[in-house]
């Protein structure tokens, strides 16, 4: 078992759509039953990875290689570094929440519902595990189609539109990213005579400028567009908003990482030159600064619940990018971190979210008010994970947030100062969410009678909120296991001697110890 | 000189005839147009001592293709249709696009006419025409093609039978 | 048992109480809350107790506890320092938490929240809240710090919504988050700052590189230390309510009166001057700084004084005085006269605490009134009250030999004296002084003296509050009352005890002394000092003589309106309007359509015009996303979807036309050929 | 030309032979040996005997050429084997077999019975036997007339159905105009070589300069003429009247098996005698193959029925497949045979799919006929899906694979703007196939409609071309180790 | 005037039939007559390929020529017999009114 670890981990999904198909569709509770036992098993399994994942090596653990299309190059190559053992518990225990999260919510489909689901489960955690950028790249399309369903069928009522729009928009990207592939590939074909797709093996490649910086922009728009970045961030409030819950949640937590994860595990790597450009840091971190800021006033403007939490997570995936491109070690770091804090706390918002949309079917903030006289648990579980979002010390979001800023500071006082402004918003998009929904008089008669959190709810939100405690309090694993890792890139990007910051302060003596 | 005077000849009677064959108004002027198009081709054929294509074009499509075609007409033909414009109203746009097509691969030839050369040396002509010659080409190395036009001819036959036939049931 | 190794344990017993409160809190019956929420402060306070003896008892007088890592490379871990500065901020903050506590028994125990059982969940935030004041002060770096800086900011903010079913309530809280939160930014930065220079935010290791001589001071113009410094002043500002972010304070007084004594008055509002001290060794390399320091403190001190003349509610009156306090502070911290700026801190804790905890009484026999036009004569209904009220008036006032005097003299005289204090920033001070003195028994005398104004249903409910909430009044009074003598002017002899507390802080102060001493000594005389002295007891007895006339010698009709002044005063200088016609006003008629679009009530619901800026901002943003961003990408939809017709209907049927194309086609290549070369 | 008929000749002419014996003995016994009743399926187990036998035929060449190698030329070089012909051949008995099997339930369901058709489709596929194995410009072009007459009546089968008889007329007017254009291409080839055979023709060409104005006018009308057999724009026009109105078994076999034969002439004629003038023919494929994506993906956009639909997404294969030929290295004609199978195995599923849906209530032809199919049938829906999902070229469906050989060839050629344009026009083709998909997931049929029971050769048919579609997705190896060898 | 005819006047003939084809089918609304231009069109191969064939002293043009015809006999065959089948149902040979597929 422990050779194949991770194909155990991938294929455990897999078996449970397997087992799925073959359960008659009229049998909701034992479709209900099953999946999510396929749901915790992924997840069981998955802990002895983190487990004996040992933080003080180099390079990547846990590898399997088969060749799988050898006339092509391509292999069926996996294997985890700090990075994406951190992504894939994720993967695992949020998908784990998010399918139980749909007991209640899913009559409809139910057999369809739960095979999309575990199949995307299959999807992601192949994203993140693989090591050969052909393998990635299947995986990283296997996961629209389900995605598409979740939305279009399950989904609100311009479910439509929001679904062929998030498929649209992120398989232009990736098409586009294929491009930059092949380049990355042929070049390799040309200076080395070897074809293959093993990420390790492609970075030997030596790239004119030009073209590594043309390659650098297709894995651009395949990446920002998954993110969302900037100006490519439209199909999220629509997916997000449109999504049933669990697949907000699964998308907001786990989907959106998909693309700063290819920034942090392909484009800089492969790519340290053009990463390192300044023309082209300045634009990321520009867009960045612009996806934190904006999305964040645009929040402020939602009239609807959950296109307020989608927007959210623009500005919190500007933090994300805005970390990577600090190129240094606690900018990724960080990143990282605040990748799995959003997992957390966004999901935990889209829950909460989800939780009064059961209730009441609707989503406008003006149909609520006065929440918390009558669901006070629900209150207090908004608010934790609004504080959360929001990055109040001790709780998961401050320490991705401080760290990334203090790395944007590190590498650009300007981008720093500008990000900081994120923090304001951030604060004031929330509390007056809080105040709309939960506070003051409860002014509609129909929420009057509105149950509190039931067992169910409280099961997927205790872990989420312990998890957001630990980090908060004790991050030092987290900083400890992607260290190693974070540290290869950032070396690679910024060559082996220290990293030589935009803005040296300039001191009359010596320089500060 | 005769031969020029004979190509002139023909080859205005095949242009007219073609002419004629795309702008009278009565389909069955028009196929008798075509004959005469026809005709003047195949006295070209003559011309270029290609008398066993001259039969076939004279028997082949003067005998056999007009007579199916007339017979088409007399069978489809109602006396409406030829009291129709013979155009359609649009004519002169594709009459255009077609003019300057020919005009192009007109131009395109004459540029690259001297490509094609001087004519290989004639050999003597034999009495007997070339059939024979044609003959053996034509069962030896155009065998296949032959063949494969008995074929084309199955698939006409049970083709246009198929589509000809009224049904039965 | 050693208290000093356990200093960890003075914030978390309180956090311990706040999860009992917050988790099982609900099916408690109010005695048991009564007993662990307060009980835990008060095993707080006796270890802090323990450990502030056993401090005393060292040699180096500085002790740090380090139980982990947490943010390694900011080398921001676990740390718990206790020193002098921190010994003292403890001690007050335990003390006085302990003290409101027992007082909120007797307060709340009449008031329900709006849900039945408000009880534990208002001691679950009161706990939440000492636990996170007391990391503030016991981290030993910033980052914790920050920590308990965020989080006394948002008890503050559950505390002032404490009542949420007020929507006024729920305002104010967000406002005290997000303008705490603009000060926050600054506070990041500002840490990031120092960060870069120094290469770690822990207390000490800042403090060392920074007086290892490799920076010099920047008297001549602004660099990066200037900057740093000002940044964190930026975080202080809005934590303690300075100009221009002090606009949160007075709403802040939504919330239950215990809420305002502890935290918007005693604890607090006080980090920031905390941290200024804290970071006294930056501040005091840059001398413009702390101009701008001393400067916005003054600033602040006048301008909330001078509103504090004419309010008419009892709790806005203390609030405008708590931020008129705080402006001292930062003026004794700007001049550099730290270890003053942490004994006013000191002194006004209880003082201001005393005051508002007695105005709470008040309002509590008033059957919730605050409108002090709707009081007075209450002096003999609730005798206690009034005179534990009395001293605290008499000490804010400036009374020689009460609290206040020794603390607020000292820091006029530091202003006069101070290599970088000046003449016009004393004046300013004094004239402070006098409205302080004015206001407050304006205060006094509106409501205990005279006629009563209330309504007769009123009247026939006023009665003295019960024990538990006067007992600790009465301990506060006599704080107020003798609390100065360890701070007593050199000028009247130097003594181990009356110089007590600022001996007590010279080890922290040091880096800073050791700058200041670079300014060079100069030693005024002891006459001015006597003089300046008899002039500021003048100035407050001439101020509480004033209000006295005014307010209980003349009649209602011929008292002096205050001209043209008084509506400014009581608009409060008309900041919040200011606000409005600048941002809202000042664009919607610039801009009427773009206005026209907004919503009346969601601009009743803003809470003041910044908000209302970036609401704007965010409105055009959500435009612009909806109608350029999105409409970009549904544009090119909706141009493939347009272009998609013409194309269907070259397919007329029409079989010619397609022939047509195709001969097109043939023509194209053959363009293709005249193009091509 | 020492001996008449070789066992050299017999040995390569074998499955065509078998096929047109087949085909004679199909339309014989039409009339008379089989029982009226059962006729149909005796026609149909008849033709897929002839199926097999040809099978062993190309088996046989396939060995020897294994074994050999290089290539078999009979008839004086008028017909060759070699393994991009086998290729085709496979193509073609893949193709043809699945549409026999398809046409036995949907002739039943359309009420109309004709025992030629099973006889045509056998001489379609002789005729492009000469199309993928002719090396000799009569021969290709017989073979071509011979493919394209069957088509035109294959086409007009409905008879008693005016669509039909339109549609024929219409496929039947352009394509006569455009081998018209082709012959008279080849008859310039013919003059400018003095020969008929392509290699003599391709030595001729090499000797001229690529500006010769002859060989550009003999490119230009033999590729519009190509163009218009694989339905690539500005020569697409017929496409989607014919498909829309013929029988929907013959839209399928059309689609693939004369798209793919036309394309084997294609590449034949490309890369043998014109290869030296790539020069010319190289830019105006691109230009076509632009187009054909512009045209096919833009205008499917808003289309309605699912024939047409699938008409203009053949358009749009085309201009994919050509792209590869643009790009004219090993990997690029790799993709383009790649492409081709991949295109028929999924394009044959899908309209596989779309004949199911055919009954008597319902022609199967507009997009809401597919609504709640996953409900009614979800097993169709999710072939469907996976169907569509290669069309548009999702990994890991066979579609994938195809685009990918695609663009590692124009990137390694240096062609990144066209890349970069096939790219963006996937996600324009994901939008129409998408629609199919909301149709048969998302909406519900507004009458009740009855389940769909499934004849025991659909579903080995849907299985088979589903199983591909998959499988050259998920394990590729094999496939283009194929193809690859093919072009060895 | 009587200068002696080259291959270039065969050439010239050839398009300009040709192009009388094209033209026929691109603006005759009788679609026998439609047909009867693709008869010359494939004429005018013809004449091409008799003319190369003469010029080059190779019959194979002349083979190749009479395969054209026997296509040429093949096309109207079928197309006829479409047209007849057309008619049936259409009564109509105008081919601008045959229009139900389109869009």
């Amino acid at each position: 078992m422990g050779d194949n670890l991770l194909s155990l981990i991938l294929c455990t999904p897999l078996i449970g759509v397997l087992v799925l198909l073959f359960i008659p569709g009229t049998m909701k509770n034992a479709i209900r039953w099953w999946a999510n036992i396929s749901a915790v098993a992924g997840f069981l399994v998955s802990l002895p990875l983190i487990m004996n994942f040992d933080k003080s090596l180099d390079g990547y653990q846990f590898v399997e290689r088969i060749n799988w299309i050898p006339a092509l190059g391509v292999q069926y190559l996996i294997g985890v570094d700090g990075i994406s053992v951190l992504m894939v518990m994720l993967t695992t225990f949020m998908g784990m929440l998010a399918i139980f999260s749909s007991w209640d919510s899913i009559n409809d489909k139910v057999k369809e519902y739960y095979a999309m689901f575990l199949l995307q489960q299959v999807g992601m955690i192949g994203v993140f595990i693989s090591l050969d950028f052909m393998l990635f790249y299947v995986f990283w399309e296997l996961v629209l189609v389900p995605m598409y369903f979740i939305i279009g069928v399950w989904g609100g009522p311009r479910k439509l539109y929001a679904a062929i729009k998030f498929f649209l928009y992120t398989l232009a990207g990736g098409v586009l990213m294929l491009l930059g592939i092949i380049t990355l590939y042929l070049q390799h074909i040309a200076q080395t005579g070897v074809a293959t797709f093993e990420i390790t093996q492609l970075m030997n490649t030596q790239m004119p400028m030009w073209m590594e910086q043309l390659v650098f922009w297709s894995f651009f728009l395949g990446f920002a567009i998954k993110v969302p970045m900037f100006p490519f961030h439209t199909w999220l409030p629509d997916a997000h908003t449109e999504a049933p819950t669990a697949g907000s949640v699964i998308l907001a937590a786990v989907l959106l990482k998909m693309g700063t994860y290819g920034f942090i595990r392909f484009s800089l790597p492969l790519l340290p030159n053009a990463s390192a450009d300044r023309t082209i840091v300045n634009v990321l971190v520009v867009l960045s600064l612009i996806g934190i800021i904006y999305g964040a006033l645009v929040s402020l403007m939602q009239q609807d619940w959950k296109k307020l939490v989608a927007y959210s997570s623009v500005s919190h995936l500007g933090f994300c990018t805005l970390g990577i491109f600090a190129l240094n070690e606690q900018g990724i770091a960080g990143s990282v971190i605040q990748q799995i804090n959003h997992g957390i706390s966004t999901g935990m918002l889209f829950l909460i979210v989800g939780v009064i949309y059961e209730r009441r079917h609707t989503r406008e903030i003006k149909e609520y008010g006065g929440l918390a006289h009558v669901m006070p648990n629900y209150a207090v579980v908004f608010a934790f994970a609004m504080l959360s979002s929001a990055g109040l010390p001790l709780l998961n979001g401050f320490i991705g947030e401080f760290t990334i800023l203090q790395a944007a500071f590190q590498a650009n006082m300007a981008w720093g100062a500008f990000a900081v402004t994120g923090v304001i918003f951030g604060a004031a998009y929330l509390l007056w969410l809080y105040q709309r929904t939960m506070l003051g008089e409860v002014t509609n008669e129909k929420n009057k009678g509105l149950k509190d959190l039931n067992w169910k709810e409280w099961v997927v939100f205790v872990p989420l909120m312990a998890w957001a405690i630990a980090i908060g309090v004790y991050p030092k694993p987290y900083f400890d296991i992607l260290e190693k890792p974070v540290a290869a890139i950032v070396e690679r990007v910024n060559g082996p001697k220290a990293p030589v910051n935009a803005a040296v302060i300039e001191l009359k003596k010596t320089e500060a110890r | 000189m005769l031969d020029t005077m004979f190509f002139y000849m023909f080859a205005l009677l095949a242009v007219a005839g073609a002419i004629l064959t795309i702008t009278m108004r009565s389909a069955v002027h028009c196929a008798i147009s075509l004959i005469a198009s026809l005709a003047g081709v195949a006295g070209l054929y003559l011309l270029q001592k290609a008398e066993f294509l001259f039969a076939v074009q004279l028997v082949l499509y003067i005998g056999g293709i007009m007579v199916l075609f007339l017979f088409v007409i007399m069978l489809v033909n109602l006396d409406s249709a030829a009291k129709e414009r013979q155009f359609h109203r649009r004519w002169a746009g594709g009459a255009v696009a077609a003019v300057l097509a020919g005009a192009s691969a007109l131009w395109l030839l004459s540029k690259g006419a001297p490509s094609f050369g001087s004519p290989v040396a004639q050999a003597a002509p034999s009495p007997d025409g070339n059939v024979e010659q044609l003959a053996d080409l034509l069962f030896r190395q155009y065998l296949v093609p032959f063949e494969l036009a008995s074929l084309l001819l199955l698939v006409a036959i049970v083709g246009s039978v198929l589509m000809a036939k009224k049904r039965t049931s | 048992m050693n208290f000093l190794e356990l200093i960890w344990l003075i914030p978390f017993v309180p956090l311990i109480g706040a999860g009992i409160m917050l988790l099982f809190g609900r099916g408690m019956p109010k005695q048991l809350v009564s007993l662990i929420s307060p009980g835990a402060v008060g095993i707080s306070f006796v270890l802090s107790l323990g450990a502030f003896v056993q401090l005393m008892g060292l040699e180096e007088r500085r002790h740090e506890v380090v139980l982990g890592p947490w943010i390694e490379f900011l080398k921001a871990d676990w740390g718990f320092l206790l020193d002098p500065l921190s010994g003292v901020m403890i001690m007050v903050v335990t003390g006085i938490s302990f003290l409101i506590h027992i007082y909120s028994i007797g307060y709340m125990g009449h008031e329900h929240g709006p849900r039945h059982g408000g009880f534990y969940r208002f001691f679950g935030y009161l706990n939440l809240f000492v636990f996170f004041m007391l990391m503030l002060v016991l981290a030993n770096n910033y980052v914790l710090l920050f920590v308990g800086w965020e989080g006394v900011g948002l008890c503050s903010y559950l505390l002032i919504g404490f009542y949420f079913h007020k929507k006024s309530a729920g305002d104010a809280g967000k406002k005290a988050f997000i303008v705490n939160r603009i000060g926050d930014a600054g506070f990041i930065l500002g840490m990031f700052l120092l960060f870069k220079l120094t290469g770690s935010l822990n207390f000490g290791e800042v403090s060392a590189a920074l007086t290892s001589g490799n920076f010099p001071v920047e008297a001549a113009g602004w660099g990066i230390l200037s900057t740093t410094a000002l940044l964190l002043f930026v975080g202080a500002t809005g934590k303690s309510a300075q100009i221009p972010l002090y606009v949160w304070l007075p709403d802040a007084m939504e919330g239950p009166t215990p809420v305002s004594a502890l935290i918007h008055a005693a604890t607090m509002v006080t980090a920031g001057v905390y941290m200024v001290a804290r970071s006294n060794a930056l501040f005091a390399l840059t001398p413009d700084a702390s101009t701008v320091v001393a400067v916005v403190g003054a600033a602040t001190a006048i301008f909330a004084a001078s509103i504090g003349l004419v309010q008419n509610d009892i709790k806005r009156v203390l609030a405008y005085s708590t931020v008129s306090q705080l402006g001292y502070m930062f003026l004794a911290a700007g001049v550099g006269a730290y270890w003053v700026a942490i004994f006013h801190l000191f002194t006004h804790a209880f003082f201001k605490a005393l005051l508002f905890l007695g105005s709470g009484s008040v309002i509590h026999a008033m059957s919730g009134e605050q409108d002090m036009r709707r009081m007075g004569g209450l002096k003999d209904k609730i005798p206690i009250t009034f005179r534990v009220m009395f001293i605290g008036s008499l000490a804010i006032a400036g009374i020689p030999g009460l609290a206040g005097f020794f603390s607020k003299d000292e820091i006029l005289w530091q202003t006069w004296s101070s290599p970088l204090g000046s003449h016009l920033l004393y004046v300013v001070g004094l004239a402070t002084a006098a409205m302080t003195a004015f206001y407050m028994w304006r205060l006094m005398f509106m409501t205990f003296y005279g006629e009563g104004r209330m309504d007769e249903k009123t009247k026939h409910h006023i009665h003295e509050s019960p024990a538990v909430m006067t007992v600790p009044l009465m301990i506060l009074a006599a704080g107020s009352a003798v609390g100065g003598w360890i701070g007593v002017p050199k000028v009247f002899g130097e003594n181990g005890f009356f110089q007590a507390f600022e001996h007590w802080l010279e080890p922290v102060f040091e880096p800073a002394a050791k700058v200041m001493a670079t300014h060079g000594e100069h030693h005024p005389s002891h006459a001015v000092e006597l003089g300046l002295m008899a002039l500021s007891v003048c100035i407050a007895i001439g101020g509480i003589l004033l209000a006295r006339h005014i307010y209980l010698a003349l009649k209602e009709d011929q008292r002096p309106t205050g001209g043209a002044l008084y509506p400014v005063l009581l608009n409060k200088w008309y900041v919040d309007e200011l606000y409005d016609i600048l941002f809202i006003n000042g664009l919607s008629k610039g801009g009427g359509t773009v206005l026209a679009a907004f919503d009346r009530s969601t601009i009743d619901g803003a809470v003041n015009g910044t908000a209302w800026t970036t609401r704007m901002v965010s409105k055009i943003s959500m435009w612009y996303d909806t109608w350029i961003v999105d409409g970009l990408v549904n544009l090119s939809a909706f141009f493939v979807r347009a272009a998609s017709y013409p194309m269907r209907f070259l397919h007329t049927g029409w079989v010619q036309s397609y022939a047509l194309i195709f001969v097109a086609g043939v023509l194209a290549i053959f363009g293709f050929y005249w193009w091509g070369r | 030309m020492s001996s008449f008929y070789t066992a050299t000749d017999h040995f390569v002419l074998l499955p065509a032979l078998l096929l047109a014996l087949f085909a004679c003995a199909t339309l014989l016994f039409d009339f008379w040996v089989f029982p009226e009743s059962q006729r149909r399926k005796h026609l149909v187990w008849f033709v897929l005997m002839g199926e097999v036998f040809a099978s062993v035929a190309y088996f046989r060449q396939h060995l020897f050429l294994s074994q050999h190698g290089g290539e078999l030329q009979a008839f004086g070089g008028s017909l060759v084997v070699d393994q991009f012909a086998l290729y085709f051949h496979w193509i073609f008995v893949a193709s043809t077999v699945i549409a026999v099997i398809m046409s036995y339930k949907y002739f039943e369901v359309r009420d109309e019975h004709h025992g030629e058709y099973y006889g045509l489709i056998l001489l379609a596929q002789c005729g492009m036997y000469f199309l993928a194995s002719g090396n000799e410009l009569v021969v290709l072009f017989v073979g071509l007339e011979t493919m394209a007459l069957t088509f035109y009546v294959l086409v007009g089968l409905l008879k008693r159905d005016q669509r039909s008889n339109e549609a024929a007329l219409k496929y039947f007017l352009l394509g006569a105009l455009s081998s018209g254009l082709l012959v008279y291409g080849f008859s310039l080839l013919y003059g400018m070589s003095g020969s008929t055979k392509l290699s003599e023709i391709g030595a001729a060409v090499a000797n001229r300069d690529s500006g010769d104005t002859v060989l550009f006018l003999a490119v230009a009308t033999i590729l519009s003429g190509l163009l218009f057999k694989i339905a690539a724009a500005p020569f697409h026009m017929w496409a989607p009247d014919t498909y829309e109105g013929a029988p929907t078994v013959v839209t399928a076999y059309l689609a693939v098996a004369s798209k793919a034969a036309s394309l084997a002439l294609l590449l034949r004629i490309l890369l043998g005698p014109l290869a030296s003038s790539r020069d010319v023919w190289m830019p105006i494929l691109a230009g076509a193959a632009l187009l054909s994506m512009t045209i096919g993906n833009i205008a499917a956009v808003t289309q309605t029925n699912t024939k047409r639909l699938l008409a203009y997404s053949s358009i749009n294969h085309a201009g994919y497949i050509l792209l590869g030929v643009v790009a004219g290295n090993q990997t690029g004609i790799q993709g383009v045979l790649i492409y081709t199978m991949v295109y028929v195995v999924m394009t044959l599923g899908a309209f596989l799919v779309l004949t199911v849906l055919c009954r008597d209530t319902t022609t199967g032809e507009d997009i809401n006929d597919l609504h709640g199919l996953m409900r009614r049938s979800p097993a169709h829906a999710i072939w469907m899906l996976i169907f569509l999902l290669s069309l548009a070229g999702i990994p890991p469906t066979a579609g994938f694979i195809g685009k990918y050989f695609i663009f590692l060839s124009l990137i390694e050629t240096g062609h990144y703007w066209l890349a970069a344009a096939a790219a963006v026009y996937v996600a324009v083709a994901i939008y129409y196939y998408f629609r199919i998909v909301k149709s048969m997931f998302v909406d519900k049929e507004e009458t009740e409609m009855p389940a769909l029971s499934l004849s025991l050769g659909t579903r080995v048919a849907l299985a088979a071309t589903g199983a591909m579609t998959l499988g050259i997705g998920i394990y590729p190896e094999p496939f283009v180790k194929f193809a690859q060898q093919t072009l060895r | 005037m009587l200068h002696p005819i080259t291959i270039n006047h065969y050439l010239v003939l050839s398009v300009v039939l040709l192009a009388i084809g094209v033209i026929g089918m691109l603006v005759r609304r009788n679609v026998v007559v439609m047909m009867m231009s693709v008869e010359l069109i494939l004429n005018a191969v013809n004449v091409n390929l008799i003319a190369f064939s003469k010029h080059l002293q190779d019959l194979s043009g002349q083979i190749f020529a009479i395969f054209v015809v026997v296509v040429a006999v093949a096309e109207a065959a079928i197309g006829l017999g479409i047209l007849i089948a057309l008619f049936r149902n259409k009564e109509t040979v105008q081919v601008d009114e045959i229009d139900l597929l389109k869009w």
